[in-house]
């Protein structure tokens, strides 16, 4: 599990599942996606075990896996990639989602289940060589590629208003990534006019760009930094995310919630913040209002929602901007716990969203105002979905404390008022978080849903396997966070 | 007069390839259009023997004979579609097959 | 022995909770008789381990037991560790001793409730997150106690969650205690940006510059009246009392609300470098102490005069640790653990015994029925008036005494207390009375069915009445630094007169209830503070959200759709375009490709060839 | 003047003025003759190139077998009468047609006559290919040595062609009205 090879398998490994899936009998595609996604959760961390467990930082930096390969080298195009601490806690994290997302019931595994679970694949291959680019152009390649499976997802096996959603999508995320792909260009350029050559890998460009003037590089930092804010997404780039997360099929939310958000954050660590230092620094004061202006505003939000995805979307936007908040205090510190919280973030997400699916088969739908008391019918459910709150509140002991309580510790010495008013979202999350919870699962069950409520189970005992891996990562997260944050 | 040169045979190429072009816009017959197509590919196959005389070469020959290959799947693709098209609409007008507009 | 006394109750809590769960899976019920007992067991076991410990604690200093690295960030690195000194030592015993009592009536309490098994995981959760906040090291482990024993609170206020009204208390509960946690949090940040450090050993040393060390104690102070229940957070206490009385007893009497004053106590070097911080919660501690005593003479629910009384003793204690004297503050933490949980313990008894009926003024004559009861509880009553020689008598008077004489102190302090006295008095004899004497007030049914409560209930009865009996003789039970007298004034004056205020807040009850028929008084709200809280900051809250929902649905979204309209409506003009004809999009290439051409030869011939 | 490029302004007038029958003319019968012409021409042109083979294949393969294809077509569609088609579009859509290829035409016109002769990349002069036994044996031996991968995928291709032909033509079912 050394060098090369790992990574190279790393990323192919998800395009053979992907092209097996096409071969395997429709009936079998649910079962078969989870199992195939289970092993090569497996696989990868295996594969990265070295780089993860290793018992210092110093030790786990001889796993770094640095590759890369000529393209078009009269550009200076290549492909790279690097296997680190950061993407390698990534890279599990998506195959931990896409095992979370196949483990969801619905009309994809009955319309089009082969797509669906080809999808599903290539987005993972997607997603981890997007993690893994070190390169510009692999990176603007696999960020792109992500979008296609999206598109699919709630284009084909979407809720009632999927066109308008999906356009929206569309619109947004281009509009960022188009804007992230020009300033790669005056990037690259600029490269280019320093050193005579043409080159798109991060490692050459950071021998230059870092070091331009102020001015120059004003413009290529608000393009990348639009692209992330849009997909994290910051307030007030975040007008598409509602409708796209209610009306994704489930799984679909699950990847753009727990996952996708992160690349957000990814190309926050490994772009804007190496490559524009001194930009950032000098809006840093900004940057960090905007972080807590999202916290608070997404929550006040939610605080209105009254159904079950819409408010989890908003509480997603307020708890990434937690994340925000810790990598524009621009310290090694702040950004480590940033990754953290992301980590906790896409666990949490994955398993409020599972969670919320599974209330949402038995009674139907999750709107706040009709449907309750729920609890007493599903114990393990609720059960699984009360610790889930838990932690999204991020209550000490789980997995998102540590993550939030470093994140503030850090900005409190970038920015005290700031930090104190991301920190009230706290409050307003124990409120919105409560009240979802109080609405779905507890109250006098409801007389018009309860008899045919009745007659459906508890979880089944295969999805409370997967409850309790994921309660499983969040409490040991919770006790022993310094797992996730060697960087 | 001057001596026979290769560019000369260069823009014999370019009027035909132009008049196939003009031939594939304006004509409405997909046969003749697919006859315009020929036209095309034999300018260009042209200019392939040409550049392979200029560059004292023999690839531009070599091109020729794939291009040939081509030509021939090409048209006897095209024609099927136009038997077949012809069947369902009982024309070979390509203003017949506006498909592609909403 | 410091870890073991942690483990038992996690131990008891995952035991029970697994047990509960897969129980409810299938189900079927947990027996609450097995679950009660493992988790009475577990608190024993923490019991003796809390003694083994004590006794092991060297006379001068703590000991402290490093469990694992919590995490490490940078130059901060977090442990998980336990540490003991005097301080915890003295809540462990009161937590664990007063907490397997309590589990111990809860037995006989729940029996016939079918979601016992829960009731008694979550109580063993509780226990187990109130030792962590006492023994824990560090600031991190005491705040994840802090946050727990909310959870905890949470979870057993709503414990009937079917009912609406309860979940809404256990949810008006946590959110009121993390505004608290905000202050924690922030003031953890403080603490760390001064000292380097989160460790409570390097906390307590550490010296802040004047405004920072007032905006610390502050917050910490905030945090206490979250979970301490001080004005302005203190409206969420009466309305836990939707929870299982027992539970009451234990979290809202006895443990878990006086972890404020904890806090102040451990904290209390730093604390006591502020001035005007310690002004503060002196200040805020005697207008609680007599505002609720004010509030609790017109309640008419059992537990919620016990409940507003609870915040009215605590008043006492935060004065006690705003006048320095943090030492009486505990002292009185532990004299009211026995007394109070006694009485909400008599409370239980009583409303287990009437089957339900909480209003005193559907009691009355209950002595005969319910001896065990009534002489216990009567050993709480005069123990919360302060009648010499029960424990509560000396603890107040302590209070009473530092509040006049140290340096902090005032007459005006003094006077506020006293009057909080008296009116505790009033109010406590009037429950007493109109509990226990008199003729019944109820249904000649019920009256003839109430009965005493079983052994297991008796038993921590008559354990705490011992306590609250004898308690006071103990003394002050940690030593910390007392603030220096500045006025002299003999103990005995101030003793005599606090037992004259209690006698005469009694008398008055006495002569107002005693006589002939009592006619009913319904509950007055008399400050109104919670209605105005709710429309001030529920609404507030709430029109802050729509105003974001406003800005949401006009603003933000109304920008993606303009920029959703202009891309339609360059599509649509570029769809003009269209004519769908492949010829004519050749044509149009064809145009395209010439003026491409043409633009690019331009460039070339510049370079004179291509 | 010399016989080349005597030989070259015939074929190449023959080749120009048959390409613009080939689109002028309404029926498609003429058009396809006209065609034929173009095809013989161009056969022509490849040989005053010195390049026999491809002559000798643009006879057999496009004045052969297309165009067969072609008429064979034509007639099996009865198409052999004349089409209006060119009338169909309107007098600005061809104006503008004309006047954008004439000027694509320009630029490549000029573009041809800009340019320099290039230095030659390779040796193969007609004395070369001479010696090693002309035009046909020098292509051969490329083709089937250095190209015989390529040689060989072009099969693929004409299998693909004739998979695609026979299904889009084939009768679809045998209830279907009318045919061919």
């Amino acid at each position: 599990m050394e060098t090369s090879s790992s990574l190279s398998f790393l990323l192919t490994i998800p395009l053979l599942a992907m092209v097996i899936s096409w071969v395997i009998p429709k009936a079998l595609q649910r079962l078969y996606a989870i199992f195939g996604s289970a092993l090569i959760l497996g696989l990868t961390v295996y594969e990265t075990a070295g780089i993860l467990f290793s018992a210092t930082s110093e030790a786990a930096k001889v796993f770094f896996v640095d590759q890369r390969l000529e393209w078009v080298s009269e550009l200076g195009m290549s492909v790279g990639f690097r296997l680190d601490g950061v993407s390698a806690w990534f890279l599990i994290l998506s195959a931990l989602t896409t095992l979370v997302a196949f483990s969801t019931r619905g009309s994809w595994y009955r319309k089009q289940p082969r797509l669906f679970v080809s999808m599903g694949f290539f987005l993972l291959f997607a997603l981890n060589s997007a993690f893994l680019a070190t390169d510009l152009i692999t990176f603007y390649l696999s960020y792109e590629a992500v979008f296609i499976p999206m598109i699919f997802m709630v284009g084909v096996w979407g809720e009632n208003q999927k066109a308008s959603a999906v356009f929206r999508f569309f619109l947004m995320s281009f509009a960022g990534s188009i804007l992230m792909l020009v300033a790669m260009f005056q990037i690259m350029s600029m490269h280019h006019a320093a050193t005579g050559q043409w080159s798109s890998h991060l490692a050459d460009i950071m021998k230059v760009v870092p070091n331009a003037p102020v001015e120059s590089l004003l413009w290529p930092c608000v393009g990348f930094f639009l692209a992330f804010a849009i997909k994290v997404p910051l307030v007030p780039f975040h007008g598409w995310l509602k409708e796209v997360y209610v009306n994704a099929p489930m799984p679909g939310t699950i990847w753009m919630s727990a996952i996708l958000s992160k690349l957000g954050v990814v190309g926050v660590i490994r772009f804007v913040i190496p490559l524009f230092p001194a930009v950032i620094k000098e809006y840093q004061g900004p940057l960090l209002a905007v972080s807590a202006v999202s916290v608070i505003y997404a929550a006040l939000l939610a605080i209105r929602s009254s159904e079950g995805k819409t408010l989890l979307a908003y509480s997603s936007i307020s708890h990434l901007g937690f994340v925000m908040l810790g990598l524009f205090s621009l310290s090694a510190e702040g950004s480590n716990a940033g990754v953290l919280l992301s980590v906790g973030h896409a666990v949490t997400s994955a398993m409020l969203f599972f969670l919320l699916h599974q209330v949402e088969e038995r009674s139907g739908n999750v709107d706040l105002s009709t449907s309750k008391g729920l609890a007493s019918n599903y114990p393990t459910l609720f059960s699984g979905l009360f610790i889930a709150v838990l932690a999204s509140v991020s209550l000490p002991g789980t997995l998102n404390f540590g993550g939030e309580f470093l994140v503030l510790l850090n900005a409190y010495r970038a920015s005290a008022l700031c930090t104190i008013l991301a920190a009230t979202g706290v409050i307003l999350g124990a409120v919105y978080m409560l009240r979802f919870f109080q609405k779905l699962g507890l109250g006098t069950p409801g007389s018009a849903n309860h008899a045919d409520v009745a007659l459906k189970k508890d979880l089944s005992f295969a999805d409370l396997l997967m409850v309790i891996l994921l309660v499983g990562i969040v409490i040991y997260g919770g006790i022993n966070p310094g797992i996730f944050m060697k960087g | 007069m001057t001596a026979f040169e290769p560019w000369m045979l260069l823009v014999v190429s370019v009027v035909v390839f132009c008049i196939g072009l003009l031939g594939l816009i304006l004509r409405k017959n997909l046969i003749v259009m697919l006859m315009s197509i020929e036209l095309m590919l034999n300018a260009v196959n042209l200019c392939f023997v040409t550049f392979s005389k200029m560059h004292q070469l023999l690839d531009g020959h070599l091109t020729v004979l794939f291009v040939m290959t081509v030509a021939a799947a090409e048209s006897a693709v095209g024609l099927g579609l136009v038997i077949a098209m012809f069947r369902n609409l009982r024309s070979v007008d390509s203003d017949q097959i506006q498909l592609l507009r909403d | 022995m410091i870890t073991s006394m942690i483990l038992f109750p996690l131990a008891g809590f995952i035991i029970n909770g697994f047990w509960t769960l897969w129980a409810a899976r299938n189900g079927s019920r947990v027996s609450s008789r097995v679950s009660g007992a493992i988790a009475t067991s577990a608190m024993l076991a923490a019991f003796v381990s809390a003694w083994l410990a004590r006794s092991q604690l060297p006379a001068s200093g703590s000991t402290e037991v490093e469990i694992f690295r919590w995490f490490t960030l940078g130059s901060l690195s977090v442990d998980f560790k336990l540490r003991l000194d005097a301080l915890s030592s003295l809540f462990t015993l009161v937590i664990t001793g007063v907490g397997a009592l309590i589990h111990l009536y809860s037995v006989s309490y729940m029996e016939e409730d079918e979601g016992a098994g829960k009731y008694f995981a979550y109580l063993n959760l509780f226990c187990f997150m109130m030792l962590n906040l006492v023994l824990g090291g560090t600031l991190p482990q005491v705040f994840l106690g802090w946050e727990g024993v909310g959870l905890a609170s949470y979870l057993l206020i709503g414990f009937w969650y079917r009912e609406e009204a309860n979940v809404s208390a256990g949810q008006k509960a946590f959110v009121m205690n993390r505004i608290g946690d905000l202050g924690f949090l922030i003031a953890m940040f403080i603490g760390y940006k001064y000292s380097g450090s989160l460790d409570l050993a390097t906390i307590e040393k550490v010296v802040l510059p004047a405004g920072v060390g007032t905006s610390f104690v502050l917050l910490v102070f905030l945090a206490c009246t979250g979970k301490s229940a001080q004005i302005p957070l203190f409206t969420w206490l009466p309305d836990a009392m939707a929870g299982p009385t027992p539970v009451s007893a234990l979290i809202h009497a006895a443990t878990m609300v006086t972890s404020g004053v904890y806090l102040l106590a451990r904290l209390s070097p730093v604390i006591s470098q502020s001035t005007t911080g310690m002004t503060v919660i002196a200040g805020i501690g005697a207008a609680t102490a007599l505002i609720t005593a004010i509030i609790a003479c017109f309640q008419s629910d059992i537990k919620k005069v016990l409940a507003y009384s609870t915040v009215s003793q605590l008043g006492f204690m935060f004065v006690a640790c705003g006048v320095g004297a943090f030492g009486a503050g505990v002292f009185h933490v532990m004299t009211h653990a026995f007394f109070k949980a006694l009485l909400f313990l008599g409370a239980g008894s009583v409303i287990h015994g009437l089957h339900g009926e909480q209003d005193i003024f559907k009691m009355g004559g209950l002595k005969k029925k319910l001896p065990v009861t009534f002489w216990t509880f009567t050993a709480g009553w005069a123990a919360i008036l302060g009648m010499p020689p029960f424990s509560g008598f000396f603890s107040k008077d302590e209070i009473l005494h530092q509040a006049l004489v140290s340096g902090s102190g005032s007459v005006i302090l003094f006077s506020v207390l006293l009057i909080a006295a008296t009116l505790t008095a009033f109010y406590m004899t009037r429950l007493y009375w109109l509990v226990f004497f008199g003729g019944p007030r109820m249904d000649k049914s019920k009256f003839d069915h109430a009965h005493e409560s079983p052994v297991a209930m008796a038993l921590p009865l008559v354990v705490l009445g011992l306590l609250s009996l004898a308690g006071g003789f103990a003394g002050e039970p940690v030593h910390l630094p007392h603030p220096e007298a500045v006025r002299s004034t003999p103990a005995w004056i101030i003793m005599v007169v606090s037992v004259l205020a209690a006698a005469v807040g009694a008398t008055i009850a006495y002569r107002r209830y005693s006589a002939g028929a009592v006619s009913p008084e319904a509950a007055r709200d008399v400050f109104r503070i919670d209605s105005i809280y709710s429309s001030l900051f529920g609404g507030g809250l709430k029109a802050t959200a729509s105003a974001t929902q406003w800005l949401e649905e006009r603003v933000v979204q109304g920008l993606i759709r303009l920029v959703a309209a202009i891309t339609d409506l360059s599509g649509n003009m570029i769809r003009v375009l269209q004519v769908g004809s492949a010829q004519a999009y050749l044509l149009m290439m064809i145009i395209g490709l010439v003026v491409m051409v043409i633009y690019f030869l331009k460039g070339v011939a510049q370079y004179g060839n291509f | 003047m010399d016989f080349p490029v005597l030989a070259f302004s015939v074929f190449s007038t023959i080749a120009i003025l048959g390409s613009l029958l080939v689109i002028f003319k309404k029926n498609p019968v003429s058009s396809a003759f006209a065609l034929v012409l173009v095809f013989f021409a161009f056969a022509g042109l490849y040989a005053l190139l010195g390049a026999h083979l491809v002559a000798a294949l643009q006879i057999l393969v496009y004045a052969g077998a297309i165009m067969v294809l072609f008429v064979f077509v034509i007639m099996l569609l009865n198409q052999d009468e004349p089409v209006h088609d060119l009338e169909a579009t309107g007098v600005i859509y061809r104006v503008v047609a004309a006047l954008s290829v004439a000027a694509l035409g320009a630029v490549l016109i000029r573009a041809v006559l800009s340019g320099k002769s290039p230095v030659p990349a390779g040796s193969l002069t007609d004395e070369k290919i001479a010696s090693l036994g002309g035009n046909m044996k020098a292509i051969s031996e490329q083709l089937f040595t250095d190209r015989i991968f390529h040689f060989e995928l072009t099969s693929f291709l004409l299998l693909g062609a004739i998979v695609a032909t026979v299904t889009l033509a084939k009768r679809k079912s045998s209830g279907e009205e009318g045919g061919v």
